[in-house]
This record gives structure tokens, C-alpha cells and sequence, in this order.
């Protein structure tokens, strides 16, 4: 058994040349063999790649898909993102749990089956979803979740799960899925026609200093919400002297609520991957990496092939479309279950091998990035967009849009309407008319970029989309009027707390203070200070921490604060003097009442 | 070597090219305080003690280079309340017992709550279950007092040479770990610099105790950040 | 049946109370001093480093943290093979005890019991401790007798001080450390010590004085006053029985000075000691195991001191022992009220220590720690102000603690307190047709006199202010009416 | 320091209350460290309830509530609530106050181990019966030991274990003196 694993340890580390950045292929392997990553595995791998085993424990404990303990052979992970919650994701885990005899977190006596939850898995618009083993199961009911269980007793494979395919690319062999794309509005820049090869074509007959002009003239922004000009950043990637540069595609789409990203991997895998290549082309680079979320693992073998079908045209690898001196390729590498991978510096730690905490920032990524490289990191959807503007040129897509902020953006909508999905709408859109489009339902709420910005109240509906108003990443997420802001914004920290690198102190503790805070005011034993703490604590939380999530993590509260005060003010009061509302005597001697057989006699 | 001119507080200053605002501070006497900085080690911004207001940003003083007519906030109320809040939430984080310490007195966790005149925590304290590794013959490692501040990775690595620890974990949960099941096993010597880097009573030697008086420790006389300022006045 | 309760005792180290239960007929059935508190120290204090102990137990109690710091000391001393203490660890460590003796000792009798002795000798008050509530506290006898008031506070001060220059803090310092001390005495303190000792040592021999006297002018009252016999226990100096409360041998004789156990090394307690745990109250029973719970219980502290010594080492202290044994002819005393006395010249004999290791050139030496080769398990016995103090640890290859057995002084007179209470209140109580406040304090008074240390005895989970109840039969409202009747007493 | 109800000015003198929750008086005993300075005190202040005097309940409104110790019983809790209601002001003396101090050690140990260490498996224990202290006059223990902060609202914070008389006498001063207390460098102290 432990020649076994030393075997089979040596094979998955000699398939990584023993290199030491390729720990999360490493790890994702053994487990993939073993089911978890065991301390005599750690210590193997320290050993063959040259590290330590602390080094290695490091990597395995910060990924919330890979265990150091066995798991079930099937692992299911139920999807309990707000989304999932607001259709029905307590009656679908109470049905799991009870079909399976465990609960949540458990694994079944005999080893099969492990239920677990996780954070969103980009299938905001079919929830409830889950993950069973890397197979996307959607649209789940307490009945669908019983037959699944059933089923998956039966023969424990989860490809057997699928019994029809989602739309579009889903029926593709290598993706063979129940996913859909609901793709509601196509626009021009990413779901027209896209022929492989033609936008390198035209790149390739530019200098590398007009393909950035040109990125640059079309004033295209970055995708994934902080909208830094893309153009600027090859350029300063470029300028930055050094002997290799990397290009980084981010498809750790994670901020709850999104999945266009997984729409256009699925649809316009070619698109994204010709993008990348004309950025390396750009910057001079000869290596791209997408970072690819482990919850889209299912596409892997499709993307894969994808990237294989570019080499063999001549569109990656050496000398590509004939060109001599520009060397291209893309390697995909998986993650594996931890949203702050989204940050660009914590994507390239992973990327290097690491835990994913982000980096000190400056230096920034152009600078100083992928293996002290000069690197970009550009959102899927900014790839895709930059394929489309070397192929229509800048002044076409700078039409599209509104005054400052040019192009078309990908909403990914969920929550309380008829028709969530993927909408292709040009910059400068209302939400009102997004809402329109997706007939929500009675719309009380909506978040825009998911819960890193503020939730908005109906007299903001009649803001714009784009980045002098509500900027967004692409999450859509409506919420009806009877839905629970304040329980919205507590499950949205609880989320935030649980991915937080743990880094830095104002993000790690302050975050669980901030909890703590809420929590007491939605129970009812808040005082109106606590309002005025509540906004002081997040202040001190945004200002301090060190990358965006902490920035952002106070977001959902304060936005509740901000756009529903009456909510929270209705919650408290002014206490009499004496014991504070927090303080429970009842609970805090029900131990020792029941050691004692005896009761307080202050209670 | 070219010369940046900047202000900390409105007072100007000079740093050389690269110079972090808080190595460029001390040469001239401005004392920001900090906690996971340390000594030339490549810094981890993680504690954010030693945030200031730079050029309308915050940033952490240990990690943010000077550049060329950078305004500096340093010493203002705004300032002080963040890093109240933050030595505060370092102290419920944790479960420090001050009272019976063998740190304390030389403690820069507690030193610095001094400075700031905390008297009592601000929030409630998290009461974690954290544990106590007495295996190794001459140190020991008690995780109630750690406050995560990566010195004892990063000494261990770039000045010992050796990776005796590292962080598992994330978020809330993450942890210092050692290389192996306890310390015993990890090839930790007494000698190594990283027993004497631990800023709190986490990692330290054994049967030493209490062997400074009161009275004479380190903090006992003087607030920390004495030593910088002094150089100063 | 009828439930007094006193709650909290006041003018005590610590959090207690008192129920007195009567029966219909008025007589007292039950008299019970509860100790209502539960720290867990002997639990929490599992695993931690052994060099932490004396700085974390001291934290028991306030009051006599020095006893706590130095018996813990003492036992580690044994686990890191250091007990042969260099000179100047030994005498440091014994300037810092008997700094603790003398505050204790000045504290105890001018801050808690003065006012009970001296306005009761005020010729204003029907017995001699029922003075008026309003001037039961030390500020009252710091008006009505200026001087005395004065020299109290500046006594317990003198200690205190004694303490900061040994321990680097008046209360919970770091001293002692295994095998030695962290310190030694800086000239600037011994000299300034050095200035008031004489002064300390007169006004100790003037407290001696009103003690002795009270006694005398109270003897009829005092003899009956909380009285029984009893066997008494202390450590005693191994080669000639002299008082000594750093280190020694344990003692025990019985009330009539029969000798019980002599000569005992402290590592050896258990031989002859065991606790009973009674359901009523978080503190132990101590018994001498050779006559068995019912009748094996014996007094500690001064009074017990002074009963099993056969002298004090030092001339101003031993002439005062000479005539304090006068009274009983050469045996040991078995009164309650005794104890204040007896205390008294223990902090006479306190301050002639001091005064005289103040002289000692040792105290400056440079030698402070030694150590020799490991031990698993060892005993720290010391004599606290207020009795025989044992603690009682094991330690594992890792440093880590794995075993902690404590017994404070005022444990080992758990018993004595309760039979003291049990006298006055039969004496006192039973069919009163009304109990007032001041007879209540009656039963304080007993209490007290064994300056109970409640804070320590609740190391095992929680405190003291004593607290006096009486009960009948149908509980609850009679014991309201009791106590609010308690409460209301002008 | 935050402070709701700063000491008024009450007609008479001001009344000071003290009391001795799960503390080990040590507190209390720096309080009389200020040694002569209590003489002085005791001209401008009354003391009220507290356990160096025999006043054990309140008799009347107290402008100043020193506390010691934290919370470990149902009890401490319920004096506690009494001083809240009855001072003016509630100061937090010292480390247990403030953080529940050593008693709290115990907080992440389960209360059954600390009661069979003590009356079952301690060296020389005589227990034929195999008791555990209980009875009616026992108040219940908390499931853990509570700052004072976490029970009622605390007006005023002064560290230390135990703090140092200097400090207590500048806090003492200053709110009889109606203006914020300002603890030196050397008194501010949490060992």
C-alpha cells in the first residue's frame, strides 16, 4: 500500500517535471488517485519536489475542494450560495441528508458518499445546483435530489447522472452536460460569428505596439469588474524589462451570482483562447495560463481539445500562422475551490504553486507578477472582447457603449425573475431595463457585481450600467420585495469570512467581529450604536485590508445600512439599564442546571 | 544615488530609491508603529498595524515604497483609531493571559496596546481553542498567543534556512503550523534565529520564564518606539 | 425551622456565606459556612509549563499571592533540582515571605477586625463585638483613633513595600523562579526598607499590646466566645520545633499538646493528611488520617503556629509568646479569639525578621539561581499568614504540569470555622425571639477571626464577602422576612 | 473609555460601592494600596456597599460601582446587575473584569473536568461517595467565566492584574473630579 503510494506519487510528480510550482496539479492529482492528500503523501511530495511537508499542508488546508482526510468516493457539494437559497436549497439539503442518513459535512459509513456545501458554483440562473464529484447536477428539487441519491447508491457514478444535455455545447462529448447556457441576448462583441484565426490574422499583420494602440483606442476596460483600462496594462507589461512575460487568463469566476464566464468557455472557448494569444503577441509573451475554477472542471477535457485543435491550425505553438519569431501556447490550470483565487495576485500564487493568498501590491502584476515576471491578468470576457476589437477594429466597439465606458457587457441575471441568464447588453443599459429584459418579479432589491457592491433599492434602479455608475463584473442579482435584505447581507459576510485569505487582520477578525454585530442586530438585541459601529467596523475594514476582498466584504452590510436603513433601525432599540440584551443568564447556566438537577434562581 | 523628498505628517523627509515609507521614516525618527515587520526580512503587510494615510490611500507603511512628493499620514486621530482596532482585534482573535505571560513586559503586541493607552478590548473576545505544543526539548509554541504574523516562517526560511513553519488554513481557521506533526519533529534548533523573533510569548524558549525582573523589561520604562524617537529629539 | 443567612460575609479575604438553620423549638440544628465559588485552577492549570505555575497560582488570591507564588516555587525548585538555594536566593525569597506575613498580619487585623475589638471596647456597645454597623470598617477607626488608624495602613504599606522590592510588584510579582530568584535586593531598597523597620517594629510591639490587652479586659467572654478544642498543625523549624514559616517540618499536636505528627518532611504530606469532600460547600474537609475524618480535623494558622512551635526566634516576639502561653500555662489554646492575639505577635516577630535580614549582605549577592538534576513530582509547603499551605504538582518529560493537588490554609480550618460558628450561634441564636443585625455580625466575628482567606479556599471555582441565613421550615419566605429583617437594621 | 453617565454632582457626598465578583481580591488590595491616600479620600467620599465595610446591600443610589472579578456564577451575575442598576458608574477594575482573567483559563475546558480534578482525582482526596459540591446554597456556574462587559454596561476600564494603585487613584480622582481619566505610561499595565 505505501509502495503503492509512493508509485503512484513519483508518476503524478515525474507528469510535472518534479517542479514544485505545479503543486496544485500535484495535489489535485493525488487526490484524483486517492481521494485525499494524506500526511505520508505530503511527505512523499515534499520529498520528490524538493519542499517540505508544512510547504505542501500549506497548499492542501487552503483549498476548500482538496482534504487531507478521505472523503466518500462521490462527494457531493450542494451549492448554497444566496441564490441556491432563495429556491429552496434547505429543503434540497434536508432531503440529501435524510436520503443519505448524515448531515451536511458528513460522510457515509461505508465511504461512498460525502455531503458537503459550497459556496457558489456559477449556476446562479438553474439553482438549486450542485457538484457531484466534478458533474454539475441543476434545477434541484427535494424530489430530484432523492432520485439523485438514489441513483447515485446505485452505481456511484455521477456521469450516469445526466440523462439530458443543457443546450448549445452541451451536448459535445467531452462537456455532455445538463447545464444551460440560457443565453437571452446576443450581442455583437462576444456571441457573433467568430471564425478561429482571423483576429490573430489581423493582429499578426500589426506590430505589437499598434495592437496595444489599438486595444487602447477602443477604450476597452477590464471585464471582471475593477475596470482597469486593458490596453494600458499590456502596455506597461510590455514596457517592463524582462526576459520572459506571461499572459493569465482568469476564469476563477467566483463573486457569487456570475457565470458568464462559464458561458463563453462553453460557447466561445476559441474566441477567449485567440484573445490571450493576441495579448502575448502584444506583450511579448510565449506562455498563457488560464486559471481554470475547479467547480468548472467538467469543461476541462472540451477546453482541452480546443486548445489542442489551435495547434494543430497553427494558431498556438511555435512560429504561429507563420509568423517567425512569435511562440505561443495555453496551459490550463485547474483550481480547486477558493473564491479570493478571483484577486489577480492570489490567482498567481496559486498559479506558482502556492497558498492563494494575494500578494503585497506594489509591485502590481505588469510590474512584477506570474514568477516575478512582468504578467497581465485579464478577465475571460476581456479576452473575448479584445479577439472581437482586433477583428472590428476600435472605433467600431468604441461605438457600442455609452460615452465613457465603451462596449458591450455580459450580465449574468439570477434571482426573482422569469428569464435569468446571460444577456449580452451594450455599457450604459439601466437596471431598470435589465430588469424589464429578465421580467423580474416584483423587484424590491438588486445586487450588481455580486456582493462586493452595494445592494440597490428601486430609487437606484434607474442607474446606468458602466463604470461611472454602477460599475459591475457581471452579477445580476434581483431580489423581490419580500425577500430579507438583512439576512441577505449576513449570509453574503458569512460567505466572505469563509474565503477570506486570512491574511490580513482587519479581513480575518474584523470580518467575524462584523458578524457578530449583524447578527446581534437581526436577532433583535441590537441597540441603535450598534448601527453607528456597524458602519465604523466596516469603515476600518475597507480602508485597511490589504486586497479586495476585505475592501469589499463589508459591502453587503453597509449597502443594507445605506439603501435600507429603515430595516435595521426597525430592529433596535434603546435598553434599560442592567443586563445587556446579548447576555443570556438562561443559556449561560443551562449546563450546570443540568449537572445539578436543579434550576436558577435568577432566571 | 538620487534622493526622494516626501512628508510624513507635513514634516519632510528624505528616502533613498525603494525605500519602504517605514524603513525611510525611522532614519529620520518617525516611529510607525508595526508588528510583522521585521528587522530586513521582505515584508508581509499582514498585520496592518502600521497603516498610514498615503497620498489619500491607506497603506501599509511596511510594504509602500516612498515616492517622489508622497504625502504621508501618520500620526492623526483617524490613524491612531484603526490601529486601535486592530491591536484590538488581534487581542480577541486570540486568547492572551497578559497576567501570567513570561512575554509580557517584552511583549510588542501588548507594548503597543500601551501606546495607544487600550484599557480593555473594544470587542468581544473570540475565545478560540487553540493549542499548546511543549514537544520540543528546549522551545516551545503556544498557539493562544500567536497573532499570525508569519516572522517565524519568513526567519526561518531566508535566515535559518530551514522551513520549520508555515500557515495552513484559511480565513478564520488559518493556523501556524510546523513542518511535521509537533515541533519535536521539525529540525528547530534553540540557537536559530527564529526563537528570539516571535513578537508575542508564541514561540519560546524554554525553562527561561521570568527571568527578567519587573522593572526591567524591555517596555517596562518606555513606550515602544522610545528607542526611534529618541533619535529624533 | 427557621434559616439564617449571612451573605455576603464582609470584612473578609473573599466571597462566603453562612446559613444557620433553627429548629421550631428555636435551637440551632445546622450551622454551615459555604464556599460559593469555583475557579478550577488544579484543572486549568493541567498542561501548562511548569515554570508558569508560581506566576499563574498566585493569581488564587490576592491577599497572600506571596505564599501561593513561594510554595509553588518551592516545589518547583525540587522538579528542576534547585531546592539547595544560593544564599541570596533563599534569603530573598524569605524577606519576600515575611513582607507577606506583615502585610497580611497589619491588613487582617487593622483594615478587617479592629473594628470589631476596638469599638467594642468603647464601653458605647453591649458586648464587646457589637459595634454599631456605620463604624465597622477601618475609615471609622481611622477617625476615632487617629494614630492607630494611621499605623495600620503605613504597616500593611512597610509589607507591601517589602514585597515590591523583592517580587518587582506589591501584588502578583515574578520573584521567585525555579531554582531561585530573578533578583536580588538593590541598596537603594534595603535602605530605604532599612529606614522605617525600627519604626515598625515599635508600632508592631504597640498592636501587640492592644490585642493582648482587648483579650485580658474580654477574658470571660472570649473564653466561651466560638471556643472548642482542637489539634492544630504547622510546619516547624526541623532542628529545635522553633517558629518557622518559610520552610520546615510539619507539626500536629492535640488540644492538649499531646504530639501527633512530628517531624514530617513536606514531600511526605499525604501520610498524614486527607480531605473530605462535603456536598454543601466547593471547600474540602483536611483530616489527620491516623484519627479519620469525624475527629481528625485540627486548626492552622497563628494561633495553631504559636500552639505547636516550642519558640520564636526572635527576643522581642518570643517574650511576647512567653506571656501570651501564660495564660493557658504552657498549653496550647484552644479559643477563637485567641487567634488576633497570637497574629499579632507573629507580626512583631515578622518585622524583626525583616529588620534583621535587611542587615544581611547576602541580599546583594549575584547568585541567584541553581539548579541539579530533574524530578517528576514535588511539594511546596509554606506557612501563609493564614496556615499551612501545601501544593502538590507532577511535571512530564515535555515541562508540562499533569498533576496539581492544592490545599490552602484556610482550607485545613474549614472545619474549625464551622464548629466556631456552630458555638456562637448556639450560644447567641437559639431562641432569640428576634436576631438582629448585630448578632449576626457575632457569627462574622468567629469567622473572622480565622482571617479566613475565602479567596483562596475557592481555587477549586470562585470567592468571599461572607453571608450569614436563617431558614425554617417553609424556606424561601422565611428566609426573606429574615433577611430583608437583616437588611433593614439600622 | 466610553462613558454614558459621567459622575454627577449629588447633593451629599459621593458614594462609592466596591465589590469582589470571581476575583481574588487582589484588586481590592490595590485599592488599599493607596495606602495614606485613602484617609483623604474618605474625607470627600462615602464608601457604601462593599467587603472592607458591613454594608452588603445597596441603601441608596452610589455614584461610582468598582468591580473585581468577572462573572463564573449565576450569583456574580445577579450582584453585578444590582451595582449596574444602583451606581451612577461602573468601572471595571482589573483583568478578570475586563476579560474574565485566570478564572477564565477554564473557558474552553469542559466544567465537569475542573470539578473531577478537584473533588475525585486530586492526590489524597477522601470521597468515598464520589461527591461533587451540590447544594441550594451553591450558586449554578456559568458555562463560562464573562468579562463584565458582556453582562451589563461598563462605563470605565482599569487593566492589570492586579491594576496598580496609582492608576486607580487617578481614575477614583478623576470621576469624582468629573473630568477623563488619563493613566500614565507606567501605570497602564495588563500583568
Amino acid at each position: 500500500m505505501k509502495q503503492a503510494l509512493a508509485t503512484v506519487v513519483q508518476e503524478i510528480c515525474k507528469k510535472y517535471d518534479f517542479d514544485k510550482q505545479r503543486m496544485m496539479d500535484i495535489v489535485l492529482g493525488v487526490q484524483g488517485r486517492f481521494g485525499c492528500i494524506s500526511v505520508e503523501a505530503m511527505d512523499l511530495i515534499a520529498e520528490m519536489v524538493g519542499s517540505h511537508r508544512v510547504e505542501v499542508e500549506s497548499v492542501v488546508t487552503f483549498y476548500s475542494f482538496l482534504s487531507l482526510k478521505p472523503q466518500g468516493k462521490v462527494v457531493i457539494r450542494l451549492c448554497d450560495d444566496i441564490v441556491d437559497w432563495m429556491k429552496g436549497y434547505d429543503a434540497v439539503a434536508d432531503a440529501m441528508s435524510k436520503a443519505l442518513g448524515i448531515t451536511m459535512g458528513e460522510t457515509t459509513s461505508d465511504g461512498a458518499i460525502t455531503l458537503t456545501k459550497t459556496p457558489c458554483i456559477g449556476m446562479s440562473d438553474q439553482a438549486p445546483a450542485a457538484l457531484v464529484n466534478d458533474v454539475v447536477v441543476t434545477n434541484l428539487s427535494p424530489e430530484r435530489a432523492q432520485d439523485l441519491i438514489h441513483n447515485l447508491r446505485r452505481h456511484l457514478d455521477p456521469q450516469q447522472l445526466v440523462t439530458t444535455v443543457g443546450d448549445g455545447n452541451h451536448s459535445h462529448p467531452l462537456i455532455r452536460s445538463m447545464v444551460r447556457n440560457n443565453i437571452r441576448r446576443r450581442g455583437p462583441v462576444h456571441f457573433a460569428d467568430f471564425e478561429a484565426g482571423q483576429a490573430l490574422k489581423a493582429t499578426l499583420a500589426m506590430d505589437p505596439e499598434a495592437v496595444i494602440a489599438t486595444i487602447r483606442a477602443s477604450r476597452l476596460r477590464g471585464r471582471g469588474g475593477a475596470g482597469f483600462a486593458t490596453g494600458l496594462k499590456w502596455e506597461l507589461c510590455r514596457n517592463t524589462p524582462s526576459d520572459r512575460r506571461y499572459v493569465l487568463c482568469n476564469a476563477d469566476e467566483g463573486e457569487p451570482g456570475t457565470f458568464k464566464d462559464r458561458v463563453l468557455l462553453t460557447e466561445c472557448a476559441a474566441q477567449v483562447f485567440e484573445g490571450m494569444t493576441i495579448a502575448g503577441y502584444a506583450i511579448g509573451a510565449d506562455t498563457g495560463i488560464v486559471y481554470l475554477r475547479g467547480e468548472y472542471a467538467y469543461l476541462r477535457p472540451y477546453l482541452e481539445q480546443v486548445l489542442e485543435e489551435r495547434r494543430a491550425n497553427g494558431l498556438l505553438g511555435r512560429q504561429i500562422q507563420g509568423h517567425p519569431s512569435f511562440h505561443f501556447d495555453i496551459r490550463i490550470q485547474m483550481g480547486a475551490g477558493a473564491y479570493v483565487c478571483g484577486e489577480e495576485t492570489a490567482l498567481i500564487s496559486s498559479c506558482e504553486g502556492h497558498r492563494g493568498d494575494p500578494k503585497n501590491r506594489p509591485p502590481f502584476p505588469p510590474q512584477c507578477g506570474y514568477l516575478d515576471r512582468p504578467t497581465i491578468v485579464n478577465n475571460v470576457e476581456s479576452f473575448s472582447a479584445a479577439a472581437r476589437i482586433m477583428l472590428k477594429g476600435a472605433p467600431w466597439f468604441e461605438a457600442i457603449g455609452s460615452e465613457r465606458t465603451t462596449g458591450t457587457k455580459l450580465l449574468s441575471v439570477s434571482g426573482d425573475c422569469r428569464k435569468p441568464g446571460v444577456y449580452e447588453v451594450p455599457f450604459g443599459i439601466s437596471a431598470r431595463e435589465v430588469l424589464e429584459l429578465a421580467e423580474a418579479d416584483n423587484p424590491g432589491a438588486v445586487l450588481i457585481g455580486g456582493p462586493c457592491r452595494q445592494m440597490l433599492g428601486p430609487d437606484r434602479f434607474s442607474g446606468r450600467i458602466c463604470y461611472d455608475d454602477l460599475a459591475t463584473g457581471g452579477a445580476f442579482i434581483i431580489f423581490n420585495r419580500a425577500r430579507n435584505k438583512l439576512a441577505i447581507a449576513e449570509r453574503y459576510l458569512d460567505f466572505f469570512i469563509d474565503e477570506s485569505c486570512g491574511h490580513c487582520t482587519p479581513c480575518r477578525v474584523g470580518l467575524q467581529l462584523l458578524k457578530n454585530l449583524v447578527h446581534k442586530v437581526v436577532t433583535g438585541a441590537g441597540e441603535p450604536s450598534d448601527l453607528a459601529e456597524m458602519r465604523r467596523l466596516s469603515n476600518i475594514i475597507i480602508q485597511t485590508s490589504r486586497c479586495g476582498l476585505g475592501q469589499a466584504a463589508p459591502n453587503p452590510v453597509l449597502g443594507a445600512l445605506e439603501n435600507f436603513s429603515a430595516l435595521y433601525t426597525d430592529l433596535v432599540s434603546e435598553r434599560s439599564p442592567g443586563l445587556l440584551s446579548t447576555f443570556d443568564l438562561s443559556r449561560a447556566v443551562v449546563d450546570a442546571e443540568l449537572r445539578v438537577g436543579r434550576q436558577s434562581k435568577y432566571v | 544615488m538620487k534622493h526622494i523628498e516626501f512628508t510624513i505628517d507635513g514634516k519632510t523627509m528624505t528616502a533613498k530609491p525603494g525605500q519602504t515609507i517605514l524603513k525611510a521614516a525611522e532614519a529620520h525618527g518617525v516611529y510607525i508603529p508595526h508588528l510583522c515587520a521585521y528587522k530586513d526580512l521582505i515584508p508581509h503587510g499582514s498585520c496592518r498595524v502600521c497603516s498610514v494615510r498615503c497620498n489619500g490611500r491607506i497603506q501599509a507603511a511596511c510594504v509602500q515604497t516612498v515616492s517622489e512628493g508622497m504625502i504621508v499620514e501618520n500620526d492623526t486621530p483617524e490613524i491612531h483609531e484603526f490601529r486601535k482596532a486592530i491591536l484590538d482585534m488581534l487581542f480577541v482573535e486570540g486568547n492572551h493571559f497578559c497576567m501570567f505571560c513570561e512575554k509580557s513586559g517584552q511583549c510588542e503586541l501588548q507594548a503597543l496596546a500601551y501606546r495607544f493607552g487600550i484599557t480593555a478590548p473594544q470587542f468581544p473576545l473570540l475565545e478560540p481553542e487553540r493549542e499548546l505544543d511543549m514537544s520540543h526539548p528546549d522551545v516551545y509554541l503556544d498557539h493562544n498567543r500567536c497573532i499570525l504574523c508569519g516572522r517565524c516562517v519568513r526567519v526561518s526560511q531566508d535566515l535559518d534556512n530551514k522551513n520549520c513553519f508555515q500557515f495552513v488554513g484559511r480565513g478564520h481557521r488559518k493556523r501556524l503550523k510546523v513542518n511535521g506533526e509537533a515541533l519535536a519533529e521539525t529540525d528547530l534548533r534553540v540557537t536559530d534565529a527564529v526563537v528570539a523573533s516571535c513578537p508575542v510569548g508564541a514561540l519560546m524558549k524554554k525553562r527561561v520564564g521570568y527571568a527578567i525582573p519587573i522593572g526591567e523589561r524591555h517596555f517596562d520604562q518606555q513606550p515602544i518606539g522610545h528607542a526611534i524617537e529618541e533619535k529624533n529629539s | 425551622m427557621k434559616k439564617i443567612t449571612i451573605d455576603p460575609l464582609t470584612r473578609v479575604e473573599g466571597h462566603g456565606k453562612v446559613t444557620i438553620h433553627l429548629d421550631d423549638a428555636g435551637d440551632v440544628k445546622e450551622a454551615r459556612l459555604h464556599i460559593i465559588e469555583f475557579r478550577g485552577f488544579e484543572r486549568f492549570i493541567l498542561g501548562r509549563p511548569f515554570w508558569e505555575v508560581p506566576v499563574i497560582v498566585q493569581r488564587l488570591c490576592g491577599i497572600c499571592p506571596v505564599s501561593h507564588h513561594l510554595a509553588a516555587a518551592k516545589a518547583m525548585d525540587r522538579i528542576v533540582g534547585g531546592e539547595q538555594l544560593t544564599p541570596t536566593a533563599e534569603k530573598m525569597r524569605r524577606l519576600m515571605h515575611y513582607g507577606q506575613i506583615f502585610q497580611s498580619h497589619a491588613l487582617h487585623f487593622f483594615h478587617l477586625s479592629s473594628p470589631d475589638l476596638l469599638f467594642g471596647t468603647d464601653g458605647s456597645a453591649a458586648s464587646a463585638f457589637a459595634a454599631p454597623r456605620e463604624q465597622r470598617h477601618v475609615l471609622a477607626v481611622a477617625k476615632s483613633f487617629p494614630e492607630l488608624g494611621r499605623q495600620g495602613i503605613l504597616m500593611r504599606k512597610f509589607g507591601q513595600e517589602v514585597i515590591q522590592a523583592t517580587a518587582g510588584k506589591k501584588i502578583h510579582g515574578t520573584g521567585a523562579i525555579p531554582g531561585g530568584v530573578n533578583r536580588n535586593l538593590s541598596v537603594e531598597a534595603r535602605d530605604h526598607l532599612r529606614k522605617d523597620a525600627d519604626q515598625m517594629i515599635r508600632w508592631s510591639k504597640k498592636a501587640v499590646a492592644v490585642a493582648r490587652d482587648f483579650t485580658m479586659d474580654h477574658l470571660l467572654e472570649i473564653a466561651t466566645f466560638g471556643a472548642f478544642d482542637s489539634n492544630h498543625l504547622s510546619l516547624v523549624r526541623p532542628r529545635d520545633g522553633a517558629l518557622e514559616l518559610y520552610d520546615g517540618v510539619l507539626r500536629a499536636i492535640d488540644k492538649d499538646g499531646k504530639t501527633l505528627v512530628d517531624g514530617l518532611e513536606d514531600q511526605r504530606y499525604l501520610e498524614a493528611l486527607s480531605e473530605e469532600v462535603r456536598p454543601w460547600t466547593y471547600m474540602k474537609f483536611p483530616f489527620l488520617k491516623t484519627l479519620g475524618p469525624q475527629h481528625g480535623w485540627y486548626r492552622v494558622g497563628p494561633l495553631a503556629r504559636l500552639n505547636t512551635c516550642r519558640f520564636v526566634p526572635s527576643p522581642e516576639a518570643e517574650a511576647a509568646r512567653i506571656e501570651f502561653q501564660a495564660v493557658t500555662h504552657q498549653k496550647p489554646n484552644n479559643v477563637t479569639m485567641a487567634y488576633h492575639w497570637a497574629r499579632m505577635i507573629e507580626l512583631l516577630h515578622a518585622g524583626e525578621v525583616i529588620r534583621d535580614l535587611l542587615d544581611d549582605a547576602d541580599l546583594q549577592g549575584e547568585d541567584l539561581v541553581t539548579q541539579g538534576p530533574r524530578r517528576e513530582e514535588a511539594v511546596g509547603i509554606i506557612e501563609a499568614p493564614r496556615g499551612t499551605l501545601i501544593h502538590h504538582y507532577r511535571v512530564d518529560r515535555n515541562d508540562q504540569v499533569t498533576m496539581c493537588n492544592l490545599i490552602v490554609s484556610t482550607t485545613h480550618n474549614n472545619e474549625p470555622m464551622n464548629q466556631a460558628i456552630m458555638r456562637v450561634a448556639q450560644d447567641t441564636l437559639a431562641k432569640k425571639p428576634e436576631i438582629t443585625e448585630g448578632l449576626l455580625n457575632g457569627i462574622e466575628v468567629a469567622v473572622r477571626a480565622y482571617d479566613p482567606c475565602l479567596s483562596c479556599a475557592t481555587h477549586a471555582m470562585g470567592k468571599m464577602p461572607l453571608q450569614v441565613q436563617v431558614v425554617d421550615a417553609h424556606g424561601a419566605v422565611a428566609a426573606e422576612r429574615i433577611r430583608s429583617h437583616e437588611l433593614d437594621a439600622p | 473609555m466610553t462613558s454614558s453617565q459621567e459622575a454627577t454632582n449629588h447633593p451629599e457626598k459621593p458614594r462609592i460601592a466596591t465589590v469582589s465578583l470571581a476575583g481574588c481580591f487582589g484588586c481590592h488590595m490595590s485599592i488599599l494600596d493607596i495606602d495614606e491616600r485613602i484617609l483623604a479620600l474618605a474625607e470627600i467620599v462615602d464608601f457604601a456597599r462593599s467587603p472592607i465595610n458591613d454594608y452588603k446591600t445597596f441603601d441608596g443610589r452610589c455614584t461610582v460601582g468598582i468591580i473585581e472579578g468577572g462573572c463564573c456564577n449565576e450569583e456574580n451575575v445577579h450582584v453585578l446587575e444590582d451595582f449596574r442598576k444602583n451606581c451612577d458608574v461602573l468601572v471595571s477594575l482589573g483583568d478578570c473584569a475586563i476579560n474574565g482573567g485566570i478564572p477564565a483559563m477554564r473557558n474552553n475546558i469542559p466544567l465537569r473536568e475542573c470539578l473531577e480534578e478537584a473533588y475525585l482525582k486530586s492526590p489524597g482526596v477522601y470521597n468515598p461517595s464520589g461527591t461533587i459540591p451540590n447544594d441550594e446554597e451553591l450558586p449554578l456556574l456559568l458555562n463560562r467565566v464573562y468579562p463584565c462587559n458582556e453582562v451589563v454596561k461598563i462605563d470605565h476600564f482599569i487593566p492589570g492584574c492586579p491594576p496598580p494603585a496609582d492608576a486607580i487613584f487617578e481614575v477614583l480622582s478623576a470621576l469624582l473630579a468629573g473630568r477623563t481619566p488619563a493613566i500614565a505610561y507606567g501605570d497602564l499595565k495588563y500583568d
